[in-house]
């Protein structure tokens, strides 16, 4: 029943999502466009020509070339550490109730509710008071620390949607409780898993504020930008961002393309992930 | 109280104990079931049913008691340590792996050589009836599919016993009934014990060789099928299976093989004497199965040696194979009368508020102690 | 060990008998500024001396990076950077606080060439500890074409005709003394008194909205864009701002501007101090230090470079901007910071912290 | 770990599972918070450094001074929340209920700017807010602001900011409490003489109140502590209280002023949360957020 | 098809027809509901049972044709100028709404005052017997607790019509039987119409004055229960309806009220000659109830008037209330046959592989077209 009013209403929707969408790319427009300014000097804000020169040489600037190198190896291993210990800890909270449960849940809670320039001054105090000097490693540290707990979060709600008795019947199968874990948890929650080391990863990768404290001599991608602010972005800059932008707008798109594959040859719904939006929560500056 | 006399028992469980915190799922339960023998759990929602046989599968560890497995105390073995298997009630299949790779997980875990394991998991699907399937994953098989995936899972282990847990329960009537016949074909070929857990009452009657019926964690009764549904021995045997007409009744006399008891409302029944037995004189309620009993119109030609009530007509009601007939008796019980739909439509001269006489044989009457109410 | 204990000992005995004998060059490590060096350069040394130099621009504020090895100075371990350039307020803090070692002046034949004006300062007269790195200007960048005239005098950064489009630097070291210089003050011997006076200025035109923003050097981007017209500014930047924005210009203040000098240090306890004046001396080669200029356009402290760059190929220009080689009378005009007690110090960062509201 | 009964293994495993994060977040969140604690009772000056005394000054001199930076900071964050709740509520619930097909795709575009860097969307503001800028223009041309009048280092362009780079943290939470209401829940009031509007009111929305809960608390947080956009598309007279702690910790070297503001933010920051979800009457804290 | 002869219907469809895209849903469809109906809507799952229904309550708007709701043309108005009311199979309870105001809201939109909704609002709890739950929330309640709240929302608005769309199909047999028998009840009670959706044929017979069975978006047969399973008029109704047993037969011959057929087999059966009426004479199949036909140990006596056929017992089932036989005929069709369990076990004469006669009046023989095997 669509009365005229209700698809004036839908229309109205439509328009305002669609200024919506508009907003959030406006400023991804210009990041892109100014990829291909055939700036003169130092400086790359005023729109001087067309060039793909950038993009020819995206690494240009070794020091550049080293903050994306850092950015990229520490959200890897950030990824991985992160990623690891907030499935354990997921697998925990949710399998088993165990006495203080309540406790580390509001742990895990905690640095989520925190702002972060407190999270990056806290922790800088530590590595100050401990003599630690910062710098690679304290990077990593604080970044496996606030990306666990959205690990945690992310797995977490993988896990309430399965169904425990699955893993009982691993067991009830003749599997260790390390087999059942290998052989049929992880595979079942690969998918909130990877939703959550994506997380953990772009939320590393764009971290600008915690990072900004516990750098040391260490630069990293959003520093470098930070730093280059005061003395004129380089359009390198803009032509890396883009190419990150496009790389993971690909990979989607073949994710997207995949599973209709998978949708279309399989008799049931089911096969097709539902969308895992809550894991899609993204990075925070 | 059930079959513990039972001595070759493949499962048996000794003053099982099982609590949640303050609730007492399980309360000190025994239990012995033979080999090879199809035994059903039957009882209603939250008696204990499933945490019982998780405690025979290993996922829960008793409070109090032993369980055994063939004469072995595994009490304490973690599940992979105990060769039974379970088909959970939402089967549980890997949905990351295909029906063989399901069907074969167990055997690969217990290192059953590469050509073996295919050769019996592709036995076990043709059992049940999948035999093009394997390379399905298990979201695009139907529920009843799906169902047989868990149980060829099982099965393929060649387990001391299988453990289903309401098997049926998530399926539709139609391929429900369908699938109960299957499940006692497959039982009868591989011979295996299946203990089966269920609260369907026909569903256990029409499958298992012995029923223990299960109340408030501990076992009410136990027996063959046509065992408990003639000769009740509580009032909640006696109303969780079938339908029951009971009454308020004292003991009058005894002569032979046939005791004399009165109603509640002054009416004379008789029952097979032995039947009184465990029961005091008092406390009784006699009862009747609804099929037993013939309805003639009040006054007519009724045989005059069997037992016999008075009472109205309140509702006739078509059911297809049956008609059923709701009998309000003058001390105020409503008794349920199933006839057979013998002539398509019910006599008008049974017809609602008709008076009409109840007979049947007294053979048919059963004893069970009067329990509070509820 | 030997090395170490001699630097100590000079110390107390204020004698600068210091040996750096020498080593191989090794991994050593360089902390200085974003974009204050042609990378050619480091390039150079490595090849020609040997090792490895570990370059690395973490140096965005003197009193952060101060606050980022403060613990490891004052417990007396390596920081881990062989040299650091710092700006003449703080490498005064350093010096006092015995946070950096002298300097091996047989390792550093090349001091020879450095600027007569700069070889002494009032934090290290003899330049036992400190060697300059580049100095700067603090003087007013601006566009002709918004403010419709020549801007010549700091009282223009307070004129109200442009209001909302002025920007003022963050560091009282350079606002307030600048602001000083234009009330005929002499910024180099300012008391607390006075510069508390001139932040007390700035605080009462800021509240009028005179100043658009408060800024460190990202004054650039709304200069650049015309979002402001006038900024207090450092001269280096506006050299590289006009290669975009031909039309903005750089004055300095016909009161007097504020220079500013960024010095080469060696923390104590410093790793390899050998190799850190090894690459001193090597920076003050004419050579390198006009490879330097050209790249960095702040104003040089060797001697004798504008001839090179003028004879280099498209070092023409650079030779003869003022804001890299200011004239004779210009230079004189230029003044170096006060020096101020750590008191005084902390009083005035918290004065102008009130002011700029951080 | 073999000869452990069940019993006993089952309640050892949690503690192993749980327990390498556990270590991490004692270790790098909550030790350094009470280390924060201490430093924030200490006094002292950055050139010699900070000892502890139980400086309570601190606190109240932390307050009166900053005092404006913290109402900022509360104000343009709850500003900048109900800005995204306004602009992500129609975007979501579009994209939950009429979007068909183009509902992954829209959500993929409400992720995909996050993979450009924060800092680098903040400077392309910056470049579009620039007053000489077509956006500024037509604001003047429109008459929204004065003939002199600018976008860019204003209260406007800092929560304009704010509100663009926290958008996406309102619109998912949004998205995935909309997307799980059942529409048959709508059906059955319309079922019941509700008009459309009516049905939105009494159902949609309460419905969708953990996924407003949720996304104002994602949004609210980061944004009361976030000082890149104060820095970048603000002047002194938009700084927040995160640019304070910020230049108190890494700049003036104050530590225990920045300590205690960091406790002072936490503090307001608990209490609006918990006086924001007794409003909504959220009961279960943690779970309505996550 | 469907009973559009009905003069005063309360709910009308003319030539309505659904399609979703490719899918036809619904077929050109007429029906028609006298007022204060029970009327059912029986089908295969798929077979357009809730579109219908969804267009009567205005959710779907139809592709083709017209819905009259008392006489009034309602097919473009939306749901809530609709004076009829939807139970959900889902319940659709507002969760975030308290029983109560679940109950109310109803009423609360049609702006009816304040004490009113409150006293109606009771009265409807109190109809469905949860007087004392206004307070709690949905997610308080068990499924059949919510079923009744679900009733009460849509009957406290006393609608012209109750649209029910499973309602009972979430719920287990035991507390389904419960509410079979209290809609029934209330239905009684406040004599709206109900269109009651189902897949259960035993539902729908049990409640339900009238009976549409729907396959593939139309209707096959409507009428009341025991018509529908006495004369199914097609194998679908008589498939889907109860158990029947079918043979293939052609006619033979036809004198006066009884029409002789020769089965594939050769034998020889009789059946009422009206009952050939539509069909063609060769391409006929034969068929009978389970429960009407009677078994006798083979060559013993058996009435001799009536159909009769030999066979050989597979399976003999006890059910409890009855006994089920499968036996297997000479042309080698399984037939079914049910024998109310009136001596407690089956007699030995009749067990597993015996031969066995089966008898039947003619009268309970139906005739119904052949269908091509889907
Ligand atoms: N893990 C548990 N924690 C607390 N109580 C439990 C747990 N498992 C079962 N119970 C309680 O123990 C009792 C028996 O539960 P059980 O699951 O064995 O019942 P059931 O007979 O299988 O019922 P159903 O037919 O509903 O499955 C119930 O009261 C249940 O609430
Ligand atoms: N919104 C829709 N879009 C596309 N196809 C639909 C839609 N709704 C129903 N159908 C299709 O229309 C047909 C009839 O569906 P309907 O839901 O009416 O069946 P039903 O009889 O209620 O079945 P069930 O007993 O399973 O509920 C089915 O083939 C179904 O797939
Ligand atoms: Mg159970
Ligand atoms: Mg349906």
């Amino acid at each position: 029943m669509q009365g005229r009013s209700d698809r004036i209403r839908g229309w109205g929707l439509g328009i305002w999502s669609a200024i919506a969408l508009l907003y959030l790319f406006i400023p991804i427009f210009i990041v892109v466009l100014f990829s291909f300014n055939d700036n003169k000097g130092r400086f790359n804000f005023t729109w001087q020509g067309f060039t793909l020169d950038h993009w020819a040489q995206p690494f240009a600037d070794p020091d550049l070339a080293t903050a994306l190198k850092n950015s990229l190896l520490i959200a890897a291993i950030t990824t991985v550490i992160a990623t690891a210990l907030g499935t354990f800890m997921a697998l925990a909270l949710v399998r088993y109730g165990f006495r203080g449960r309540g406790a580390v849940d509001m742990l895990v809670f905690l640095p989520l509710a925190t702002p972060e320039v407190v999270l990056g001054a806290a922790l800088l105090a530590l590595f100050l008071t401990a003599a630690v000097s910062t710098g690679f490693v304290t990077i990593v540290i604080a970044h496996v620390m606030f990306t666990v707990s959205y690990v945690v979060v992310t797995v977490k709600a993988r896990l309430e949607g399965m169904d425990r008795h699955i893993e009982e019947a691993a067991m009830d199968l003749g599997a260790t409780e390390w087999a059942t874990f290998r052989k049929v948890t992880l595979p079942m929650i690969a998918p909130g898993v990877g939703a959550a080391a994506l997380l953990a990863s772009a939320i590393s990768i764009d971290d600008y504020v915690i990072t900004s404290f516990n750098a040391g001599q260490t630069t990293t991608f959003p520093l470098f930008i930070f730093g280059a602010t005061r003395q004129g972005v380089p359009p390198e800059v803009n032509v890396l961002a883009s190419a990150l932008l496009f790389a993971v707008l690909i990979l989607m798109g073949l994710n997207v393309l995949l599973q209709r594959r998978l949708a279309r040859r399989s008799l049931a719904r089911e096969l097709v992930d539902e969308p895992q939006a809550g894991a899609l929560v993204p990075a925070r500056g | 109280m059930a079959g513990s006399e039972v001595a070759d028992a493949d499962i048996r469980l000794e003053g099982v104990t099982k609590r949640f915190g303050d609730t007492l799922a399980v309360d000190s339960l025994d239990l012995a079931i033979e080999r090879g023998a199809f035994y059903a759990l039957l009882g209603p929602s939250g008696c204990g049913k499933t945490t019982t046989l998780r405690m025979v599968g290993g996922f829960e560890e008793p409070s109090e008691g032993r369980v055994f497995l063939g004469g072995d105390d595994v009490t304490e073995r973690p599940p992979y340590k105990r060769d039974v298997n379970t088909v959970f009630q939402s089967y549980a299949l890997f949905p990351h792996l295909s029906v063989e790779r399901n069907v074969a997980f167990g055997l690969e875990r217990s290192k059953v050589d590469r050509e073996e394991v295919r050769r019996r998991g592709a036995e076990a699907l043709e059992l049940v009836q999948l035999g093009g399937l394997g390379k399905r994953k298990p979201a695009q098989l139907s529920g009843g599919q799906q169902q047989r995936v868990a149980l060829a899972r099982a099965l393929v282990n060649r387990p001391r016993a299988l453990l289903l847990d309401e098997p049926l329960g998530a399926l539709d009537l139609r391929l429900r009934k369908q699938l109960q016949i299957e499940l006692k074909r497959i039982q009868r070929d591989v011979g295996i014990t299946f203990v089966h857990v269920t609260h369907d009452q026909e569903e256990a009657m029409s499958m298992a060789d012995t029923i223990a019926v299960m109340n408030e964690g501990h076992i009410e009764q136990a027996g063959s099928a046509a065992e408990l549904y003639e000769r009740p021995r509580t009032e909640f045997v006696a109303n969780f299976l079938g339908v029951s007409n009971l009454i308020d009744a004292r003991l009058r006399a005894t002569d032979g093989a046939l005791a004399t008891v009165e109603t509640h409302d002054g009416a004379t029944l008789r029952v097979p004497a032995d039947r009184i037995g465990p029961h005091g004189s008092d406390a009784i309620r006699v009862g009747v199965r609804p099929e037993k009993i013939t309805l003639h119109p009040a006054n007519g030609a009724a045989p005059s040696d069997g037992n016999r009530l008075r009472g109205t007509v309140v509702v006739a009601a078509f059911l297809g194979v049956s008609i059923q007939y709701v009998i309000r008796a003058p001390g105020g019980e409503e008794l349920t009368v199933i006839a057979q739909n013998l002539d398509g439509s019910e006599p008008e001269s049974l017809g609602p508020g008709r008076e009409v006489d109840l007979t049947w044989n007294p053979h048919h009457t059963f004893v069970v102690g009067k329990e509070p109410p509820t | 060990g030997g090395v170490k204990g001699e630097a100590q000992k000079s110390k107390t005995t204020k004698v600068a008998v210091v040996s750096h004998p020498k080593t191989t060059i090794g991994d050593w490590t360089f902390a200085n500024w974003p974009l204050y060096i042609d990378k050619q350069v480091i390039k150079d040394f490595n090849k020609k001396f040997g090792g490895h130099c570990k370059y690395v621009e973490e140096i965005n504020d003197n009193n952060e990076f101060f606050g980022k090895v403060r613990q490891q100075l004052q417990a007396k371990q390596p920081i881990g950077r062989d040299i650091v350039t710092l700006t003449d307020y703080m490498a005064s803090r350093w010096v006092r606080l015995n946070y950096c070692q002298p300097l091996d002046k047989k390792n550093i034949p090349n001091i020879s060439n450095l600027e007569d004006n700069l070889r002494t300062i009032n934090y290290d007269p003899k330049r036992e500890f400190t060697l300059p790195w580049q100095s700067g200007a603090i003087g007013l960048g601006y566009n002709p074409k918004k403010t419709g005239r020549e801007i010549k005098s700091v009282k223009d950064l307070f004129d109200p005709k442009f209001k909302g489009r002025v920007t003022m630097l963050s560091e009282p070291y350079d606002s307030a003394n600048t602001v000083l210089l234009g009330d005929g003050v002499n910024a180099s011997n300012a008391t607390i008194d006075q510069i508390l006076g001139a932040i007390a200025k700035i605080d009462a035109a800021n509240k009028k909205g005179q100043f658009r923003r408060f800024t460190g050097n990202d004054y650039t981007t709304d200069l650049a864009k015309g979002n402001t017209w006038i900024a207090l500014a450092y001269s280096g930047d506006l050299v590289q701002l006009q290669s975009d924005n031909p039309e903005l210009r750089f004055a300095y203040p016909e009161e007097g501007a504020m220079l500013f000098t960024d010095n080469m240090m060696l923390p104590t306890k410093a790793e390899h101090p050998y190799a850190a004046e090894t690459m001193m001396n090597y920076v003050y080669e004419p050579e390198v230090a006009a490879t330097i200029a050209a790249y960095v356009n702040y104003i040089s402290p060797v001697k004798g470079i504008q001839d090179i760059l003028a004879n280099r190929k498209g070092g023409a220009a650079i030779a003869k901007n003022p804001l890299i080689f200011p004239s004779a009378a210009i230079r004189k005009q230029l003044h170096p910071y006060p020096a101020l007690s750590p008191k005084d110090e902390q009083t005035m960062q918290q004065a102008m912290a009130k002011v700029t509201g951080a | 770990m073999l000869r452990l009964s069940l019993k006993r293994r089952r309640q050892l495993l949690p503690w192993l599972f749980v327990g390498p994060g556990l270590m991490w977040l004692i270790v790098f969140f909550a030790i350094p918070l009470l280390n924060q604690a201490n430093v924030s009772l200490q006094s002292g000056d950055a050139e010699t450094g900070y000892a502890f005394n139980w400086a309570f000054g601190t606190y109240t001199s932390a307050l009166s001074d900053y005092q404006t930076q913290f109402v900022r900071s509360l104000g343009y964050a709850a500003t900048a929340t109900l800005l995204d709740l306004v602009i992500a509520f129609p975007l979501a619930y579009f994209a939950a209920f009429k979007a068909g097909r183009f509902k992954n795709l829209i959500l993929l575009l409400i992720v995909l700017p996050f993979f450009t860097s924060y800092v680098l969307r903040t400077v392309a503001w910056q470049l579009i807010l620039s007053d000489g800028g077509w956006v500024t223009n037509r604001f003047r041309d429109v008459g929204l602001i004065g003939a002199d009048g600018r976008l860019l280092a204003s209260r406007t362009a800092v929560i304009a900011g704010i509100t663009y780079n926290f958008l996406p943290f309102m619109a998912l939470p949004l998205f995935v409490s909309l997307e799980k209401i059942d529409r048959r829940l709508i059906e059955a009031a319309t079922d019941l003489y509700a008009s459309r509007a009516q049905a939105f009111r009494r159902v949609t929305l309460p419905l969708a109140l953990p996924g407003i809960f949720a996304g104002s608390l994602l949004t609210f947080i980061p944004a009361c502590g976030d000082f890149i956009n104060a820095a970048l598309l603000g002047t002194s007279r938009q700084y927040m209280i995160g640019n304070v702690i910020q230049s108190k910790f890494l700049t003036i070297l104050d530590y225990p002023t920045a300590a205690a503001l960091s406790f002072i933010l936490m503090t307001l920051i608990l209490v609006g949360v918990l006086v924001y979800a007794r409003l909504l009457g959220t009961q279960q804290l943690t779970e309505a957020a996550f």
